[in-house]
């Protein structure tokens, strides 16, 4: 079975992760990253769920963060306040990981609502986003490489990256911010100096130009292009055999 | 004996229109359906809500064109779908509406449980959430400030109060003792902020059940005004240790929530046209059905 | 068996407490008084301690409040932030009892230190002390009635009753404050215009002239002088052999 | 597979003098003992302590002289007596005192919990309390604030994040997943407040029994960086549902803590005189006399 994008992303998302850390995850890709990053060279890891989960064992493929079967076997079951205050908020989480409708050139992400063709449209809104991305030590985006997914500026700035460009400290926000962007195509990360999306490296087989012209905000071309590792064979066979069998987020379209 | 334990109709009856309600569900789980439809039936109008993540209770309330205010962190039906009446209700501008975190929202209700009539976060900062409220409904629930002792400064929330709270659990004493399996969100707080608490609980144990392991009470009876019992309380939604969600009659859901005219034929077929929770599940899921989604007693689903 | 004056101040302090009630009690006669009423006549009155108790039913009579035997068999286990934060911060617990080394006219209590004789002596603080008298809307005092114990003014300002006379509002103290002074004389009010101890009832066979020349502080004669109730033959027969058959808190020099 | 365990003696040689550290016990009840013999035995000096209602452990750390700051809510021995060494050091001026309420401490725990620099309370005001800590040790701790809202006067306190904190639990995994069983005081609090944490525990289970009732896990594990498995290690106070007080061994006690020279005398021939926590054990109360005192299961005392 030949490799998929989404699996190059989890072993990316994997990737980011050391032992020992403390990580709010959600349903799906970040899920899997984290869970793959455990069952690899991370076997310390705490994952982590807002609704007040630590450390479970999610069981027959969960369609969400209320559904019983992610939080299975979990160590501790506590709430928001737990897990958002005492974690998230007392600064020990060292990596978020959260979806977005849109994120811009600064890691400004939205989850709010969309402007397309001048139609408002409004969506989940932050629930725990915003929180994650003001407080957690390092936040990873996970998400479809599309043009108008990445644009300039976000349509609703739901959760901040680097606001106008600003270093987050004269903000007055306490984390770290955006660290990694994983799409199907490639790993964005954010220029120290500037805080803006710089190309980390592209999957196998995909060219410089086909990422940017999927990117809405201009994106510089490296002087020498790093590729995406892919999953080793073991990799491959704990995420297809112990982690989604039933390749449910494997296989989905994102 | 039969202490508290009252009908979600007579319950219900004692709710005036206006109130602020603090819902306990998250997403498609242990939703307060019960109470939901019978705040429908009895045509409750101008209600508050407020909830941290805003699910199929709230959806509903908003779709029956019950609610004036919304005070949520967000919503969703997780993966059968967004809140469509809550976001069409937003298109439309038919309703006030305050968008803020989980975090922000478990505050405010802790604040208010606390008694403290204000709490600093770190949440909000920089965000368009923050200019919206700033700019509107929540203008006076939001204030920058600065700490006394080390000048960081954050922004103040005020205390969220609700007049009355509804939360299900699956256990509870005829008392109102209650245990919560499974994860909590922000049900404690938002329980022991609100000047009125009504649990709707899937099964009733002795109080001497209770005393056997008061660690398990996350809410005591002295804080609690009534106990509604009623089994499948909650169904479509799922609560951990007693059924699973139903995932046919979730989709049946979202696809009539997606308009404006199908939500109203739901309303009309499953709600007000049931007289009552009994009847609704009796059309909705009959005996079979529900036997079917029942929770399997190690995996709790 | 002839009727103790320990008896009759418990009796007198359950007779504060109405059904239904939320009441912070602490070992000792407090408790007795307590779970009296709730045998009684308030059988829905809910006890708390503040380590995180509700509704305990204490057995072979607890030596304090850290003692497994005081929380035998409560409904609900927590700790000091749900009793003391979320529900006497929150303004639900209708009556506090507080024991003391010494009260004053204004019903200021101090369990901090004494000062006889000159030398310095330090005793056990506030502990929930501060937090009950400052926050619950009535407070009942139960001690030994002794001129020393009861000066003008307390050696150290521990826990607010009306400071310096002044109305709670003024100070931006929330709860009601003061309500009875009950020793092994009398029953004391507080007078709502000066906000000072006032006799209400003296126990049968007490004389005035005592409990004045027992007070260290002015104590006005009223025209009338009630006199406190006896408990009943039922109150003496639970309080004997139901609250405290082995006589531990009833039977100890106070 | 060991996990986090760690003997008391290596983890008290990673405490450094001077450091802030907050003790889990009540009076007599889960206090952590083992620790504070080990602290004692090394010879820790200038420690800050801090404790909602203080008691035996930090009783005996400021009659062996090891501490110079104490920042308690009260103190006491339950009907044992008063803690004699804490108030004759008091008396003597011999270290800095910071005296506050039950509440006002577990709130300066909450905020450091939750990461709050600061937080308001409705207690302490109009008291000698508050005067004394605005003009000593505690001036930088407190501060008049108005609610931004209402207007509401409180007293600010700044959020108290200990060094390192010791929590005597009954049972936990050797991962440090924690379950405390009976009234939990302010160990939640104080525990998720401090920057390092250690537990003590009677009794070390699997973590798939931990995971048979997550409900119960008041401490997660990615908090705790070492669990002392140390049965009897509150001895002589009580541990609810493991072994009750040991009266005649308090009484003793509370004689030799009257006086500052047989206190030295308690402390030379129990805790200097003695290796560790079981040659202590073995010397204050041999096997019988613990086997007396084990909690029968029902009545957990």
């Amino acid at each position: 079975m030949e490799i998929r994008a989404t699996e190059i992303m989890a072993a990316a998302g994997a990737r980011e992760l050391k032992n020992g850390e403390t990580v709010v995850v959600g349903i799906g890709l970040p899920q899997v990253a984290c869970f793959l990053a455990k069952a690899t060279h991370a076997p310390e890891l705490t994952p982590l769920l807002e609704i007040g989960v630590a450390n479970m064992r999610p069981k027959d493929t969960p369609v969400g963060l209320a559904d019983s079967r992610i939080f299975y076997r979990a160590t501790c079951w506590s709430g928001f306040l737990d897990v958002m205050g005492m974690n998230l908020h007392r600064g020990i989480v060292d990596t978020g990981f959260l979806g977005a409708l849109e994120v811009d050139r600064f890691g400004n992400i939205n989850t709010t609502l969309s402007k397309h063709g001048g139609k408002l449209r409004y969506f989940n809104g932050s629930a725990g986003g915003n929180d994650v991305a003001s407080l957690a030590k390092r936040v990873i985006v996970i998400m479809r490489h599309e043009a108008r997914k990445l644009p300039v500026a976000v349509a609703h700035l739901t959760s901040p990256g680097f606001p106008g460009g600003k270093p987050r400290a004269d903000l007055d926000l306490r984390g770290g911010g955006p660290h990694r962007i994983i799409t199907d195509k490639a790993v964005l990360g954010f220029d120290a100096g500037t805080r803006t999306a710089q190309l980390v490296s592209l999957h196998p087989g995909i060219s410089f130009d086909d990422v940017a012209a999927n990117t809405g905000f201009p994106l510089q071309r490296p002087d020498s292009i790093a590729v995406t590792s892919l999953p080793t064979a073991e990799q491959l066979r704990i995420l297809r055999e112990e982690i989604d069998p039933k390749s449910v987020y494997l296989g989905q379209a994102l | 004996m039969t202490g508290k334990i009252r009908t979600v109709t007579e319950v219900v009856k004692t709710v005036p229109d206006g109130a602020h309600i603090a819902l306990g569900g998250f997403a498609i789980a242990r939703s307060v359906v019960a109470v939901v439809h019978e705040l429908i039936r009895q045509k409750k109008r101008d209600l508050t809500l407020s909830q941290g993540v805003a699910g199929l209770d709230t959806d509903l309330l908003v779709g029956a064109g019950a609610v004036a205010r919304l005070i949520i962190g967000g919503g969703s039906l997780d993966r059968f779908g967004p809140v469509h009446c809550i976001n069409r209700a937003r298109e439309s501008g038919s309703l006030s509406f305050e968008d803020w975190s989980s975090l922000s929202i478990c505050f405010r209700y802790l604040a208010g449980a606390l008694g403290l009539s204000f709490i600093p976060i770190k949440s909000l900062i920089a965000s368009e959430i923050l200019d919206r409220l700033e700019n509107g409904a929540g203008a006076v629930q939001v204030k920058a400030i600065a700490c006394p002792f080390t000048g960081e400064r954050y922004v103040a929330m005020k205390a969220l109060v609700p007049d009355i709270c509804f939360v299900h659990v699956q256990i509870a004493d005829s008392e109102g003792n209650c245990r919560i399996l499974g994860p909590r969100w922000d049900n404690e707080e938002q329980a022991k902020a609100a000047d009125r608490l009504v649990v709707v609980a899937e099964e009733i144990v002795s109080t001497d059940e209770i005393r056997r392991e008061p660690e398990r009470t996350i809410i005591p009876a002295h804080r609690v005004e009534a106990v509604i019992h009623q089994p499948f309380g909650a169904y479509p939604a799922s609560v951990f240790g007693c059924y699973d969600y139903d995932a046919a009659h979730l989709k049946l859901y979202v696809e009539h929530s997606r308009d404006a005219r199908k939500i109203t034929d739901y309303i009309d077929e499953y709600i007000r046209g049931t007289a009552d929770h009994s009847a609704y599940l009796e059309k909705a899921a009959p005996l079979q059905q529900r036997s079917a989604l029942k929770a399997r007693p190690v995996l709790g689903y």
